[in-house]
């Protein structure tokens, strides 16, 4: 790999832009207790923090494997050098999410459309059977929902894709 | 590869052809003097320091004798350097105690030519008296030792000699080569440079190399260890307790004899003549209370202990302390076997050569741990 | 005292029961539930979290603004809920600009948030407000002869100066305790605090490397302890455990992961003797050998 | 009459080695000592050890004074320390200080043992009938102990208490005790002392397994240990008696061990965000040893970050660890340890060479913890009202690792500095002791004189007559012990016994006045005497008979308690009075036969001869010279500053060598006492310590001067290594880190117009080819240009490619800072070093990135090369003059390298600095003030003895085979090539036998341990049966 060609100076700033993530000395730590370290191809969270660091675009847009951490944030509590390793990766998911539109997870699709990843508020059967109180969700409210609609479409992931939410 | 000139001679012409080579070398200035063995004028053979040509006539290499070790005449002669080269004519038992005595610097090889003569054994010193008396000669012998035939009616080699499994020299500049050479043939073989050059000089042609020589020295070595094993388990087993070793050398009367003929008991004066040794009458009164009584003279078996703990690291095998006992001691086996278990501690093997460290000379902490208990 | 409810998701969708044992437990434990009205995603990890900071906070501080206006703390039973709420409000309460941009964006639908109302996981109240021996106390029926192990949620434990509430996150002791108080007797096993791997994307991009790895656990589960039950604290676990038990058996051919997997709450509501048909009816492994023996 | 001064007095707080090296350096040059430690024994860590590398024995004795051994110590020091001039004072802690350098008020907490050691005769059944149990801190909890105990298994005097925590006061052990040597209630003494001089030595706190948030991730059973405990299950003392290392769990023998290093160190997110220094070599020796006690089948694995190798001969050692005993080293730190239910410690790691996982199961997991300063540090700052730095470290000098900032006096050593392994404890001890020396001469205090006692004629050629005086040790010997009146009876019949005395105490001021007057009367020339720790009472009771008229060699002291108290622990074994009857005997024989010992005073020509001007060099000539010390400074360049001196401007730790090489020229220059000889070298050197001839050669008019002197030091320095790899010496773009320095500074190179920089690490250096040894400082240069590079042009890249970084102890701050500043660092293998291409001008490095495991190429505007450090190429010469040694890497090689890293095995000559090996400023200046010291001590003025038993030639006996020579270990021994005879030097030779044993006829031989004594003292031992029997 040509670092003069394939890697961008700047990059962590656009993806991580803390001072934690330089202290990452590459030791192994977040790797070696990581579940979804299992998996193939492994997240490896140190490669990670280096490809940030050395602004490797190409690689970090087509990495997969931020996606399959659990978010059980072991790495964060054991990492010696305090890099956060979890947060890089939600930043890593973010700045993925913001150059690929097809990053974009779609249960926020979901989320915007009915304010929850599930049908809460919709089928209460079961809830019905357990005698459960009818919840007040936002999903059969619609001047709240409406509300938190405009809210997202402030925000940059959802207004840059908003065909994605049906206008 | 070395050198080899081939020496023919014609019967009793054996030294007559050697002396030419000898003759040669001091002539041609390889050397300054030989140190060989030497046909005395009436009767026995030797070790004479020639400085005149006319006088090598008179060599007898092979002669099966050997009065004195010639390390301690190499010693003599070079301890204090005398400048001069020589060139020596030794036993393989001889010189690997110069191998020994190099290291403890009483030897000083830098202007020695040492040549190594095939040793097939030799006769105790009466014995080989009988044997001159008896018409043996050095071609006689030769020819009689390779077939095996050594025994004369009443006599035969010394023990040392026949469980000895170093027939020929190393760490020589040239070899006298008789075993395998054929009969009325000996070789010249020139080892190292020095050993070339002095052939060279010496006026004698090199060729032909003999043929049947490693095979024959082979044969004769494997007989040889075979007897040396042999003699080991009787010897082990005659002397496996302290009484039976106190037995055998019950007839010692301290005169240490031994321990001048030994070749590598090097020391200038013995601590067993020195204050050490030299007790008040209350002490010896004190040991003799111990017991009841004291043997007189009293330490007899702590001499050669003591020698066997200086000595057998170095210990050649050369049979001198038993051919030295007026009483007739055979030390030379409780050397050996003694030797054999020392030596194989260290890996090591007197006269072997010069540039293996003698062992226990050098201060190595990690070593004998198994007897210091330090882990390393 | 008062706590708002936050749901999330799955539990109220997906598992009402875990709720139904909440609502029905904790008045009796001195703990007034307030319902967190028009909430929504708390939101999820891999959702606004993954694209960008403002819809992540924008959406956590409108769940806290929930809290705030009812004037009390949050109670999360969901693992990645709580998280999600806490590290969310942590960002807000350190960074001030962070905090700011988010009050712009909620002022158009009439709310704020401040950070005063804090998020707590029901573990928690229940191991350090309530404590493990009033629960002991109020115990009707025991689990008393049943073995059981403990699953601890991550998400409560790291990273724990931001999530934690345990005197060690690495030798958590409030699970134990707490199913131990209702006279169950808690089995160590050496994979103890080895994650469900459920959460995330682990389970859904390899599926294969998910299932070997909570099959480690499992093993060691059935190597090492007598668990009747697994009690866990987190709805994840709770789905992801059973599921993969079935998954398991599937693969070997034979039913031989079978235990039962309870949320705590549940637990905690049988031996208060609620009904076990409201408060533990809906699971996908079997819990009739436990459920007799109550 | 001059007024009475007092005696010079230092309180060295703190009782560890550095401690120690650092009270006797001080008592040695004849001041007072008060050496304290808070903990119940002196020895500090070491005390646990009983390996260290590269020896992997222990060798702690080598630490004791080589000359004169006969008027100082001489003694294992594992077991304890003894010295006239040391008031040891072990469980006691400094409570309060009051007053300033030269005049402190220390008030010590005296903490009440329970147990009076004067009195206890140690026979231990106090121990046997307590009730109480607990863990004992000694092997770290491993075993039990009882609340009466031995805090160190291996002490002597034994030097029992109680620990008044555990004690439930149940007076079963006041029942046993026969001395009255217990008292429950006694309690603890407060003191004031007034001292002149205080050495701060106390050591740091270290990582444990039980008081840390982090260690629960990884101690989850009893087989996770501290790398110290681990230490404890090697020791022959130790849980397993120096056998089999086991699990402490169950007993199986471990054969999977595994460390896991920078525990508690390194570390940001705990706020230790340092290292530990020593942990990579402890680690490292610990494999080593567990692979050579149980055998190859013992599996060793180490997971590091860096394997920080940095010091003299720690690359050679980790190499042969490798290689040689394959113990694996994984660059992984594991997230945690897994207790799995047989007991087997799992772990999962990434192995970067491999790039794949790896779970395992260890029977062991060792735990390599650290240092944990910061609470030591503030509370010897408040204390002592002293400053803290930034850090929350005791601020010392600005170039001193040893002087307090601001406090004149107040001094620190050892592991106070920052985790210290043994070289650098003893170099800070004896450095210590330098500087309070240097100090205690400004304030015209005293040292102590010797009581000058005349030694009496030996009237050795006299017949024997022996007068035998037998201690009864107070109370201490029972009824069990021995019959004194039966055992005087037996020794007056024996031969050569004149008289045989009985005393009471005779350590005590009665005892002396009965033995007195006994020697008074006496018509026996020789006297032998039976007490206790003779080593104790050697001197004291030697002197006592001097006064008497008895030359000191015709006096022997022996432990007669010893005997006695065997006699009491095991009643039935034999009569123990005809035992000691025996010993007696065989004593009286030896002492009969011995020859007297002539111990001579050395002329000590008191000039100092300092080898190299660099800033080592200079500091060395001013330490002395500011103490009378007429030096001679020779300087082979035409300038004095060295390398560092001339070429360096700044140190990333903030010093700016070129302007303190300035100031001290100048100092140099005025100073009276130095005579500074530029242009030239030392050519040859003869003679011995006090009086060597050295011949001076200058270059330029080819002219010799010669220079007589009584000590020399070595500072010869070094210089940047010399490479051809990487393209270097092809392109302008491709230099050395002294290159970009110079040129940065001078302006020649601008960092502004720089986009892309690729630093090179370790080039030709921790190689088998090349050097073989880490130049300890490359890694802290490089990191310095980078950070300058960053600072002009925050948008450069810098990359540093390394194997491993060296940022040892507080170093780490700099690599921290370094990443933070996003200098970007990137490993590479020996195996797989990057490949240097140049295209268009340019250098293109390629290299393996062992993180992504992808081949990298970087093209940079800038290449930079760390290239090491080199000896001087003149230190072959130096060897050659002065008969010392070099390494293999052409160092000058120490006496030992842990235990004396600033002497050479010749005394009289000393080393410092980059001539040792490479080091930071701050440790040449450290070890220069320690060589100082060193030579000091014999360049004082005091009077400097040979030691009386040292070994001899026997010159008619001798053979000249010199196999004498090459067996001493000391180079002690030498051929007269004139008089052609074996000559021992009486300074060097420590009469350790080794020469009497090679001599096959006793030519060498130790005085006062001939064979003719030897032998008599056997017959004795051998023939006692029968007389006692008659004499029923």
């Amino acid at each position: 790999m040509d670092l003069q060609q394939g890697s961008i100076k700047d990059l962590w700033k656009a993806i991580y832009n803390t001072g934690d993530l330089h202290h990452c000395f590459n030791c192994s730590t977040c790797l070696s207790g990581c579940p979804a370290s299992h998996g193939d191809p492994p997240l490896l969270v140190r490669n990670l923090a280096r490809k940030v660091i050395l602004g490797l675009e190409e690689e970090l847009l087509n990495d997969d494997t931020p996606w399959a951490c659990v978010s059980c944030s072991k790495c964060e509590e054991m990492c010696p050098m305090d890099v956060k390793p979890f947060e890089m990766i939600l930043a890593i998911r973010q700045w993925q999410s913001a150059n690929d539109e097809t990053r974009v997870p779609p249960s926020i699709v979901e989320i915007y459309k009915r304010g929850y990843t599930q049908a809460v508020g919709v089928n209460t059967d079961l809830r019905d059977k357990l005698g459960l109180p009818e919840l007040k969700t936002i999903t059969n409210n619609p001047e709240q929902l409406q509300f938190f609609r405009e809210m997202l479409m402030k925000t940059p992931v959802v207004s840059a894709n908003d065909y994605m939410f049906g206008g | 590869m070395t050198k080899f000139a081939k020496l023919s001679f014609k019967k009793d012409e054996l030294n007559k052809e050697l002396s030419g080579f000898f003759k040669g070398m001091l002539e041609n200035g390889a050397v300054n003097a030989v140190l060989a063995p030497m046909a005395q004028p009436k009767k026995g053979v030797r070790l004479s320091l020639v400085t005149s040509a006319a006088h090598t006539a008179q060599v007898d290499p092979f002669a099966p004798v050997a009065a004195v070790s010639g390390a301690k005449i190499a010693s003599s002669l070079t301890a204090r350097p005398s400048g001069r080269k020589v060139a020596m004519v030794l036993r393989p038992c001889e010189i690997r105690a110069v191998v020994e005595l190099v290291k403890l610097k009483q030897v000083n090889l830098d202007d020695v030519l040492l040549i190594g003569m095939d040793c097939l054994g030799r006769y105790e010193n009466t014995d080989f008296a009988k044997f001159q008396e008896q018409g043996g000669t050095s071609e006689s012998f030769l020819e009689n030792a390779q077939a095996g035939k050594t025994a004369m009616a009443d006599f035969d080699i010394i023990g040392a000699c026949k469980i000895c499994e170093f027939p020929t020299a190393d760490n020589v500049d040239m070899r006298l080569c008789a075993i395998g050479a054929g009969n009325g043939t000996v070789f010249i073989e020139a080892v190292t440079k020095k050993g070339e050059e002095a052939l060279d000089k010496s006026g004698i042609k090199s060729g032909e190399s003999p043929a049947g020589r490693d095979e024959a020295v082979k044969k004769l070595v494997a007989v040889r260890t075979d007897a040396r094993d042999k003699k080991f388990t009787e010897y082990r087993a005659e002397t496996n307790t302290f009484e039976a070793l106190a037995d055998k050398l019950s007839a010692c009367i301290n005169c240490y004899n031994c321990r001048v003929a030994c070749p590598v008991c090097y020391c200038k004066e013995c601590v067993f003549v020195t204050d050490t040794f030299r007790h008040n009458g209350d002490q010896f009164m004190m040991w003799a209370d111990k017991g009841g009584m004291l043997k007189m003279p009293n330490d007899t078996i702590f001499y050669h202990l003591t020698r066997i703990t200086h000595m057998s690291l170095f210990c050649v095998g050369c049979g001198q302390c038993t051919s030295a006992c007026p009483n007739d001691i055979d030390l030379m086996p409780l050397f050996r076997t003694s030797a054999d278990k020392t030596q194989a501690r260290f890996n090591y093997q007197a006269g072997r050569s010069v540039d293996e460290e003698q062992p226990m000379a050098g201060f190595k902490s990690d070593e004998l741990v198994e007897v210091t208990g330090q882990v390393k | 005292m008062e706590l708002c409810l936050f749901l999330g998701c799955n539990t109220p969708a997906i598992r009402p029961d875990v709720e139904r044992a909440i609502r029905a437990t904790m008045p009796v434990l001195g703990i007034d539930l307030v319902d967190s009205d028009n909430y929504v995603c708390c939101p999820a990890f891999g959702a606004f979290p993954s694209t960008d900071i403002d819809s992540w906070l924008a959406t956590s501080g409108w769940n806290l603004s929930i809290a705030e206006e009812k004037g009390c703390d949050f109670v999360v039973q969901c693992g990645s809920c709580y998280s999600s709420l806490r590290m969310g409000r942590e960002h807000m309460m350190h960074h001030a600009d962070k905090m700011a941009r988010v009050n712009e964006l909620l002022e158009p639908t009439g709310r704020t948030v401040t950070g005063k109302s804090k998020v707590r996981h029901v573990s928690e109240v229940l191991y350090k407000e309530i404590g493990p021996e009033t629960i002991a106390g109020q115990v009707k029926k025991s689990l008393k002869g049943l073995h059981g192990i403990v699953q601890y949620p991550c998400h409560t434990l790291f990273p724990s100066e931001v999530v934690g509430f345990e005197e060690s996150a690495r030798a958590p002791k409030g699970m134990r305790q707490l199913v131990e108080a209702l006279g169950a007797t808690v089995d160590s096993y050496s994979r103890e605090l080895q994650c469900c791997g459920g959460a995330g994307g682990f389970m859904k991009s390899t599926p294969e490397q998910a299932i070997e790895f909570a099959k480690t656990k499992f093993d060691a589960i059935l190597d090492e302890t007598k668990a009747d039950f697994i009690a866990v604290s987190c709805i994840t676990c709770l789905m992801h455990m059973e599921n993969v038990q079935n998954t398991l058996n599937k693969r070997v051919g034979e039913e031989r992961y079978k235990i039962p997997v309870f949320d705590y709450n549940q637990l905690l509501a049988l031996c208060l003797g609620f009904d076990p048909k409201q408060v533990a009816s809906i699971c996908n492994v079997s819990r009739d050998s436990v459920l007799s023996r109550i | 009459m001059a007024e009475k001064k007092p005696t010079g007095t230092v309180l060295v707080a703190g009782a560890g080695i550095s401690g120690i090296k650092a009270a006797i350096e001080l008592a040695e040059g004849g001041y007072k000592v008060l050496l304290t430690d808070a903990s119940t024994q002196i020895g500090g860590i070491l005390a646990k050890l009983d390996y260290q590398f590269p020896t992997d024995h222990c060798g702690m004795c080598r630490m004791l004074p080589m000359v004169g051994r006969e008027y100082g110590s001489q003694y294992c020091m594992r077991k304890s320390l003894f010295h006239e001039n040391i008031e040891i004072l072990p469980f006691t802690e400094i409570t309060s200080v009051q007053g300033d350098g030269g005049n402190y008020k220390v008030e010590l907490l005296k903490k009440a043992r329970l147990v009076d050691p004067a009195v206890c005769n140690e026979m231990g059944e106090c121990i046997d009938v307590c009730p109480v149990e607990v863990p004992d801190e000694f092997n770290h909890g491993l075993t039990k102990r009882k609340a009466i105990y031995q805090a160190i298994p291996h002490n002597t005097p034994k030097m029992l208490l109680i620990d008044r925590e555990a004690c439930t006061k149940c007076g079963e052990c006041v029942k046993v005790c026969t001395t009255n040597a217990i008292n429950l209630d006694a309690q603890d003494e407060v003191e004031t002392r007034e001292v002149h001089s205080i050495v701060l030595a106390s050591g740091v706190k270290l990582y444990n397994t039980r008081e840390f948030e982090d260690a629960k991730s990884y101690a989850v059973s009893p087989d996770v240990v501290t790398s110290l405990a681990f230490e404890r299950m090697m020791s022959s003392s130790g849980t397993y008696e120096g056998g089999v290392i086991k699990r402490p769990s169950d007993g199986k023998p471990a054969k999977n061990i595994a460390w896991i290093q920078c525990m508690g160190s390194r570390n940001r997110r705990q706020k230790r965000d340092y290292c530990s220094s020593i942990c990579c070599m402890f680690a490292l020796k610990e494999a080593v040893l567990a692979k050579e006690k149980g055998g190859p089948e013992v599996d060793t694995t180490i997971f590091y970050m860096d394997m920080r190798t940095f010091g003299k001969g720690f690359q050679q050692y980790r190499d042969k660890a490798v290689d040689e005993h394959g113990v694996k080293l994984i660059r992984c730190r594991v997230q945690g340890v897994m207790l799995k239910p047989d007991g087997s410690l799992e772990m999962r790691y990434f192995d970067p060479e491999t790039n794949e996982f790896f779970v395992k199961d260890y029977d062991l997991v060792v735990m390599s913890t650290g240092q944990i300063p910061f609470e030591t540090h503030k509370k010897w700052a408040d204390l002592l009202n002293a400053p803290l730095d930034e850090r929350g470290l005791l601020a010392t000098e600005q170039y001193s690792k040893i002087k307090i900032a601001g406090k004149p006096g107040l001094f620190i050593c050892g592991s106070l500095m920052g985790l210290t392994d043994v070289s650098e404890a003893m170099s800070s001890g004896i450095a210590a002791a330098g500087e309070a020396t240097n100090f205690l001469t400004t304030l015209g205090v005293d040292i102590l004189k010797e009581e000058e006692i005349a030694e009496p004629t030996a009237h050795e050629r006299e017949n024997s007559l022996v007068s035998v005086a037998l201690c009864k040790c107070g109370e201490k010997v029972g009824a069990d012990g021995i019959d004194y009146e039966l055992l005087s009876a037996e020794l007056l019949r024996y031969r050569g016994v004149g008289e045989v005395n009985v005393i009471d105490s005779i350590c005590k001021a009665e005892g002396e006045t009965t033995t007195n007057d006994i020697l008074g009367k006496t018509k026996c020339n020789r006297l032998l005497v039976g007490a206790c720790q003779p080593f104790m009472y050697r001197r004291k009771l030697k002197n006592v008979a001097r006064k008497a008229g008895f030359n000191s060699s015709m006096v022997e002291i022996f432990d007669l308690f010893g005997i006695a108290r065997r006699g009491m622990v095991e009643p039935s074994v034999g009569d123990w009075t005809l035992r000691a009857a025996r010993e007696v005997k065989s004593d009286i024989e030896r002492l009969k036969y011995k020859p007297a010992l002539h111990v001579s005073t050395l002329p000590i020509n008191q000039t100092a001869l300092v080898v190299g001007g660099g800033i080592g060099g200079m500091q060395a000539a001013l330490s002395l010279a500011t103490r009378g010390v007429p030096v001679h400074l020779v300087e082979k360049e035409a300038h004095l500053g060295g390398y560092l001196g001339n070429q360096v401007e700044h140190t990333i730790d903030g010093l700016a060598p070129v302007a303190m090489a300035s100031d001290m020229k100048l100092k140099v220059f005025e100073n009276k006492n130095i005579t500074v000889h530029l242009n030239c070298e030392v050519e040859k050197t003869v003679g011995t310590l006090g009086s060597f001839e050295s011949k001076l050669h200058f270059k330029d008019t080819n002219e010799n001067t010669y220079l007589h002197h009584g000590a020399v030091i070595m500072v010869t320095g070094g210089h940047e290594g010399a490479t051809t790899e990487y393209g270097y010496g092809t392109s302008d773009k491709v230099l050395t880190q002294a290159e970009l320095k110079k040129g940065m500074a001078s302006g020649n190179i601008d960092a502004g117009g720089l986009e892309n920089v690729v630093m090179i690490q370790c080039v030709g250096s921790r190689q088998k080819e090349g050097r073989h040894y880490c130049s300890r400082i490359c890694c802290m240069w490089a990191i310095a240009n980078a950070l300058k590079i960053k600072e002009v042009n925050p948008e450069a890249r810098v990359f540093i490619l390394y194997r491993d970084v060296m940022t040892y102890g507080f170093f780490e701050q700099y690599y921290t800072k370094a990443r933070t500043a996003g200098i970007i660092f990137m490993n590479y293998s020996l195996e797989n070093k990057p490949q240097v291409e140049m295209v268009e001008g340019n250098p293109v490095v390629k290299f393996m990135d062992t993180v992504l495991n992808t081949e990298i190429e970087l093209p940079a505007d800038m290449l930079v090369l760390s290239t090491g450090v080199d000896p001087e190429e003149s230190n072959q010469r130096l060897a050659d003059a002065f008969g010392v040694t070099l390494t293999e890497d052409r160092f000058l090689a120490e006496a030992d390298s842990k235990w004396r890293p600033i002497e050479f095995q010749k005394v009289g000559l000393y080393l410092a600095g980059t001539a040792h090996s490479p080091m930071p400023l701050k440790s040449v200046i450290m070890q220069a003030e320690a060589a100082a010291q060193k030579a000091y001590t014999y360049l004082s003025g005091r009077e400097v003895h040979t030691a009386g038993v040292i070994s001899k030639v026997k010159d008619a006996l001798c053979i000249r085979c010199q196999r004498c020579i090459n067996i001493c270990p000391y180079g002690a021994r030498s051929y007269d090539e004139v008089e052609k005879c074996i000559v021992v030097d009486p300074a060097e030779c420590q009469a350790c036998g080794a020469c009497a044993v090679e001599c096959q006829n006793n030519a060498a031989e130790v005085t006062g341990w001939s064979d003719k004594q030897l032998m008599a003292a056997i017959d004795a031992k051998l023939m006692d049966d029968l007389l006692m029997s008659t004499a029923e």
